[in-house]
């Protein structure tokens, strides 16, 4: 049986539909994220799964219960919120306990949890302080034991990380996964942040206009996206339309324009598909015009320095194509030769819009 | 770059002239030995500050004046409390809209609302002097409260009232013990103000007075009427000065932007 | 999550019912065919509000009113403008807070103010009584004028200033074709409600009428003295529409948050 | 002749120095970024040039002429703001012309000049719109497009791109860097963000509080940052202090702790000083402990997965260590040895502070 189940889940605000019937479930001791941008439908789930949003349709089951109509403060899920929500007129240690006393645990009790929480963040020596006197990396963790000293049944996170630099941010994913594993913790976490989402997921669910664009490990998601949508979000920024061509042996990407013809590996799409060719900015070489390879002919439009190499937006017949360069580089109005690593290639159905 | 020029700094004079001006010339007048005006002062003294604690008339109309503004206030707080709250968390925006018409401070002319309540309440219901002045106190104080408890309540994110209530609050409780605490200093200014609104008002108390109920301002009317000493620039002093006070109470526990924001 | 529980609903209706009952009452008052209190009235009419037109006293008063709300706030926009001006693109907070205590709408007690001007300036310098009148509504409008033109002027950063700058204008000559564009709908808004503080004025004024110059508040004050017929009440109902029409016209430039804000 | 030359800059607010004793030279037709974090002195400096804040002491030196006392209004120069400063009572077209105007230029001409300016930013379209009405990528071209109208001397541009998303920043640092490449404009770029920065200039300056760390082309800063401080910003996240020892033929790098050497290529730096020795992540080979090879043996505390690879962090004698593996993915509590790449090691010396 699944831990968490949300079943046609629909949700709307006034007229506006921004969850469509949407299914999915969470294993126990999961972290699942909901990955998209702003809109997609990722937070009204969270809130919806929390209790703090009445749903339109649809059912949210845990263990088996339906508990949809139970009242957030008897569900017993710890949420961390994306500002924090840390109370400012509380300590951090009162901040800790708050939910255990509200439980009428003893005050022995109390401290001997808020203690042992405070040690799991790093934290004990700033039990006295308020909110205000911390850092932006110590509220969070004061919000991420708040939420887990009551030893929910699901710990949600909304965005906990976007409030903090991006060293911090790296720091911190990493030690919200150490503490998620190692207390096995049921979790779900919405973000907007592909790689902050992969580095700490068990599954992703790739969300899109309150649909569930791909569900899958990080690696699924990372290495065979489904749909444009998803390939965009996972970091490719080149798509050629064309069809795909069965010629004798081999399979073929034929474009009409320019008479360009790619070979493909393998695929389970149909001969004679419209398909999208995606690939990213290092799956395509760059070669000089010179070298007579066969490939896609272009000119440099741009060249940029990006640290770790060099990135050139390259005008072809085909539009315009991104390919990156380890130490190479050509200069702007240089023409090239576009070589598609067939190894990198991803083909994609075409979506009717 | 210097972006004052001399018209700016010319400006800025003015306004300290005609906003500050009037209350030094009543400060020294307050302070001056003699009966009739002569600036600056030849000899300064406490004389008509003595005056005033002497006459029975202005103590008991200060005493009055307080009991009305604290029972209103008090009034005010009880009512504008709960509206101030479901105001900020409101959605709709229709519902804001008309309250927030309502809680502007010139929407309703002193002199109408004081009539209004004098006619129509006061006579017509056959109410007490002492009960309609505290019912029209209460009212001037009103939107006031609202105002500042709404200001002070966009302070405090609605988050942290999920957080209490994901924690196991209800949510009358998580009102109680978490959004309640972090207002206080909010609540307490928005008293304050409503107080010196009340304590200052003239136009709506004016038809409200009755026998033996006066409030300062207006037995300060009624004694200029007869009285030409400096008596009434001494009492405008402590007036202010308790005014100042007050003030700047509000802004030490609200910050300084309180003042500026509008 | 429903947030509004009976408590709040309760409190709503308590809010609606003290700020807006009396103006309710008022209205059916002022359109009642009868002089005396029947509510609701049997007969409705125009009666009383024909009554006003023909009272000479009214219709002079209401063109004193304006005049001087006119005039004043001339005076105050002129003022104000570049007090406000300097006072939001300065740094220094010292400056920045002793005017903004001023700016508070409650710091100076209206009847202490009137009488300060009475008794310090007009009869000290021996002013006539139009020119005291108009200096006494100036002050009034001064902080509101300021306050509302600061609060609009942050909305336009100073980089679009120095943008200007940067392509050639002059600092004065970037104020006056890229600042004061931007700041018109608060200009505007702040005259309007320094024109209805004015025009609704009672404690200031009382002190500086004088003879053939007196406002419609302080006529009505006085009118209620001696008759108590409902031609105060069709009076205040036109004041009150006046009132709600310039907050709408305020409302639909400046924007909703105008008001709410603080 | 330095086209822009800056001496000994000296600024402050109120008591607080910002800037201290400030030296750079920009070439004719040069983009020279100045990188930092916020308070760095980045904007100061960009500032002083522009004259809407004064230096407390130095000169501003243009073609030679000091223009330390010309008013901001005479000095030519484009300005582009973060937040755009797009006049929001005028329209495009107007917004465009408004330095021309100001000018006294002949209507005509400025028509031309804008639409010439319209057509680069590709907006020629939206010569009637509001900039309320425009995105915010059209309303930056707007603001570059307004600058360059003036033909500016120098262009000034502070933070340009950082109130836009991700994708369109990529996008229109390009666009930013081909206009300025083809028409020769001499620039001073301020920003926070390294890849940007590196991505669009000829050089850049780093600096850290009102100073100059390290002046240099991208690729020099990017392989060899002379200090912790740009070490840090361009991506080293490894950082262990050590000796260097020459023992006879080699060099090594040796730490006290645990006994460790790491043999070095070479280095300038003299025998038996202390250094920090710094390895970016992709420095750091993992291997698992019974490979027998020689390194710094450590314990896999977290792993995470970042799409393009693994991210480790490995506990050992010297601290915590990062590491990344392309495919090969290490659980955590695993034993693992940690072998530096020799090539990727750059020494740094001790900054005495």
């Amino acid at each position: 049986m699944e831990f968490l189940k949300l079943q046609n889940l629909t949700a709307a605000y006034d007229q506006e539909i921004v969850l469509k019937k949407m299914n999915l479930e969470v294993k126990q001791g999961e972290l699942l994220s909901l990955l998209g941008s702003s809109g997609c439908g990722k937070t009204t789930t969270l809130r919806i799964v929390s209790g703090f949003l009445k749903q339109r349709e649809g059912s949210v089951f845990l263990e088996g219960q339906e508990i949809s109509k139970t009242h957030p403060s008897e569900r017993g899920f710890g949420y961390v919120f994306q500002n924090y929500a840390l109370f400012p007129h509380l300590n951090v240690e009162d901040n800790v306990g708050f939910g255990l006393k509200q439980r009428k645990v003893g005050r022995e009790e109390i401290n001997k949890k808020v203690f042992e929480m405070l040690d799991m963040v790093d934290l004990a020596a700033f039990a006295g302080k308020r909110p205000l006197e911390l850092s932006g990396g110590q509220r969070q963790r004061v919000a991420l034991a708040r939420a887990l000293a009551i030893s929910p049944r699901l710990l949600l996170m909304d965005e906990p990380l976007s409030n903090l630099d991006a060293a911090l941010r790296i720091k911190m994913r990493m030690e919200i996964r150490r503490i998620q594993q190692e207390h096995n913790i049921s979790a779900l976490y919405v973000t907007h942040d592909q790689e902050e989402c992969f580095s700490i997921s068990d599954r992703v669910a790739v969300m899109n206009e309150g649909l569930i664009e791909q569900l899958g490990t990080p690696e699924e998601i990372y290495s065979s996206p489904a749909t444009s949508f998803v390939a965009r979000f996972v970091g490719f920024e080149n798509f050629i339309h064309g069809i795909l061509e069965n010629r004798g042996k081999k399979l073929w990407f034929a474009v009409e324009k320019g008479g360009i013809s790619i070979p493909i590996s393998e695929s389970s799409i149909p001969d004679k598909s419209s398909v999208v060719l995606a690939l990213r900015p290092d799956g395509l070489e760059l070669r000089a015009s010179e070298s007579r390879k066969k490939g896609i002919p272009g000119k440099v439009k741009v060249a940029t320095y990006l640290g770790k190499g060099y990135r050139h937006l390259v005008e072809t017949e085909l539009g315009e194509l991104i390919a990156d360069t380890k130490d190479e580089v050509f200069a702007a109005h240089t023409n090239v030769i576009l070589i598609p690593n067939s190894e990198s290639i991803i083909l994609l159905p075409i979506k009717n819009e | 770059m210097k972006r004052s020029g001399l018209v700016l700094i010319v400006s800025i004079l003015l306004v300290y002239i005609f906003l500050i001006g009037p209350l030094v010339i009543i400060g020294f007048s307050g302070f001056n030995e003699s009966e009739f005006l002569d600036f600056p002062p030849k000899v300064y003294s406490f004389r008509w500050f003595f005056r005033i604690f002497e006459s029975d008339m202005f103590v008991s109309a200060f005493q009055t004046s307080l009991l009305i503004s604290v029972l209103g206030a008090t009034g005010a707080l009880l009512v504008g409390l709960p509206a101030a709250y479901s105001l900020s968390r409101t959605r709709a925006k229709w519902r804001r809209s008309v309250l927030s018409l309502f809680m502007s401070p010139v929407i309703v002319p002193g002199v109408v609302l004081g009539f209004a309540l004098l006619k129509h309440v006061v006579i017509a219901l056959d109410i007490e002097v002492w009960t309609g002045m505290v019912m029209g106190h209460m009212l001037i104080m009103l939107p006031y409260v609202i105002r500042v408890i709404v200001s002070s309540l966009s302070n405090v994110p609605i988050e942290i009232e999920e957080a209490a209530v994901s924690l196991g609050c209800s949510n009358t409780h998580a009102f109680l013990i978490v959004v309640l605490p972090n207002i206080r200093s909010g609540i307490l200014a928005a008293c304050l103000l409503a107080f010196i609104t009340s304590l200052n008002d003239g136009p709506v108390t004016i038809f409200l007075t009755g026998p033996g109920v006066t409030t300062l301002p207006i037995q300060m009317l009624s004694y200029v009427e007869y009285y030409f000493d400096p008596t009434v620039s001494a009492l405008s002093v402590l007036l202010m000065l308790l005014t100042v006070a007050i003030m700047i109470v509000i802004e030490s526990t609200m910050g300084l932007s309180f003042f500026t924001k509008k």
